[in-house]
């Protein structure tokens, strides 16, 4: 099981990708999807523009993978991660786990999203409608909270 | 003599340090390649000698805890060794997802 | 937050379902969904008949979703299950959580299905690729267990 | 006379039963429209009294806790009232999703 892992400024299709995994095979029993949106909290967003370093997001998503894939039986992993500006209620990032049953695939797609959150090197910065730009979005102390579930004990 | 004790000899050695988000903004520029002392061990030792560089740097790694590193695309803490890193990269806790 | 529940034969779009709940809106950070295929575990099955019961099934799933909705802060629920012959490789259910935070979407998709699986009156049976009627899939003590989880201690 | 009494007293009232998977199979249709006895207290009850209504009946509730009821829609155990349930289904355990 290979992951597949993108970095891109162009959306995605969660159907595309679950065909496409499950394309000329009959194993996969279940395929659990995280898709994560740009939210506008107070009306105030144009977007988000997404920095991210080239090269290391790839290589740090890839490593997050082969974790997943070393604790469960996966039989599909992507995870597709945006760049460049963000509308409102547009897709930013996508994970999709595929197994023989639903808890593998559950369980793997929860850990990618929380190590995503915490180790994945991208920013959120806001562009507001009335033109100005915000601020960087700070990180939150629950996502580290998050991934710190996933740790195993020594 | 080894490479090391070359390197050593030579004082100084070329890296590639590359900035994001508010410390790329801090620092006011994305990328530089530096020649830094050979003798310095960690990222922390580095980031003390960017510091005395000047005020950008000085601005942008106020708050040294805050500032996350990586060495070759790889997390690192501020204890880890700069080893043989080529590209040293800096930048603010992560918030993708 | 009025549950969506559909009863079909006809496959089912993921992003479709997607792109319906978070139209319009830009509240919405995080949805998971559940896809569930159909295996053939022994190279043998032509496809499996998936037989219910009209009117408890939408009823059933129903209250399901009711509960989830009452347990977390939900901005949408999708739950698709099909019906009739359905070929391996192919969807047969769906469901669709979405929340303002990850948490929340990934609980409820996971419930969801735990009760999906023990209480929505579905029944599948094997057709073989040799032209015969395989017998009628058991139940599994897994899925009551993984039912279970969800009781709230009294 | 109460609606209740006056159905005490006729002796019986009709109820649609309906059965999925192997219990249509063995029952050997998928519904049927019964009068059955107004004093059947339970769901446990009315399986009783369908199993004396023939072999396939008996087949289909041979093993009585592995079959599932409900009423009206509603899931119910055997030890659940029948009430004025108009609809009422058997089934084995579910194996949906």
């Amino acid at each position: 099981m290979t992951p597949l892992i993108r970095i891109q400024h162009e959306d995605f299709s969660l159907q595309d990708e679950i065909d496409a995994l499950s394309a000329g095979r009959a194993d996969i029993g279940a395929v659990v999807s995280f898709a994560g949106l740009c939210r506008d909290e107070n009306g105030t967003l144009a977007g988000l523009e997404l920095e991210h370093y080239p090269g290391m997001a790839e290589a740090e998503i890839g490593r997050v993978a082969a974790e997943a894939a070393a604790r469960w039986p996966l039989m599909g992993l992507v995870a597709i991660h945006r760049y460049g500006l963000i509308r409102p209620g547009d897709q930013i990032v996508l994970v999709l786990a595929a197994s023989a049953h639903r808890r593998a695939a559950f369980e793997a797609a929860d850990f990618m999203m929380d190590y995503l959150k915490t180790r994945a090197p991208f920013w959120k910065r806001e562009h507001r409608i009335d033109g100005t730009l915000g601020g960087w979005v700070e990180a939150k102390g629950e996502d580290d909270d998050a991934a710190q579930r996933w740790e195993q004990a020594p | 003599m080894s490479t090391a004790a070359a390197i050593a000899a030579a004082g100084t050695r070329p890296v590639r340090i590359v900035y994001f988000a508010w410390v790329r903004e801090r620092v006011g520029l994305p990328e530089e390649t530096l020649d830094i002392p050979a003798d310095l061990a960690t990222v922390a030792d580095l980031v003390r000698w960017l510091k005395a560089r000047g005020e950008g740097y000085q601005t942008a790694f106020a708050n040294e805890a805050v500032v996350r590193a990586a060495l070759d695309h790889v997390h690192a803490k501020p204890s880890a060794q700069l080893g043989h890193a080529r590209e040293i990269a800096f930048f603010p806790p992560m918030t993708g997802g």
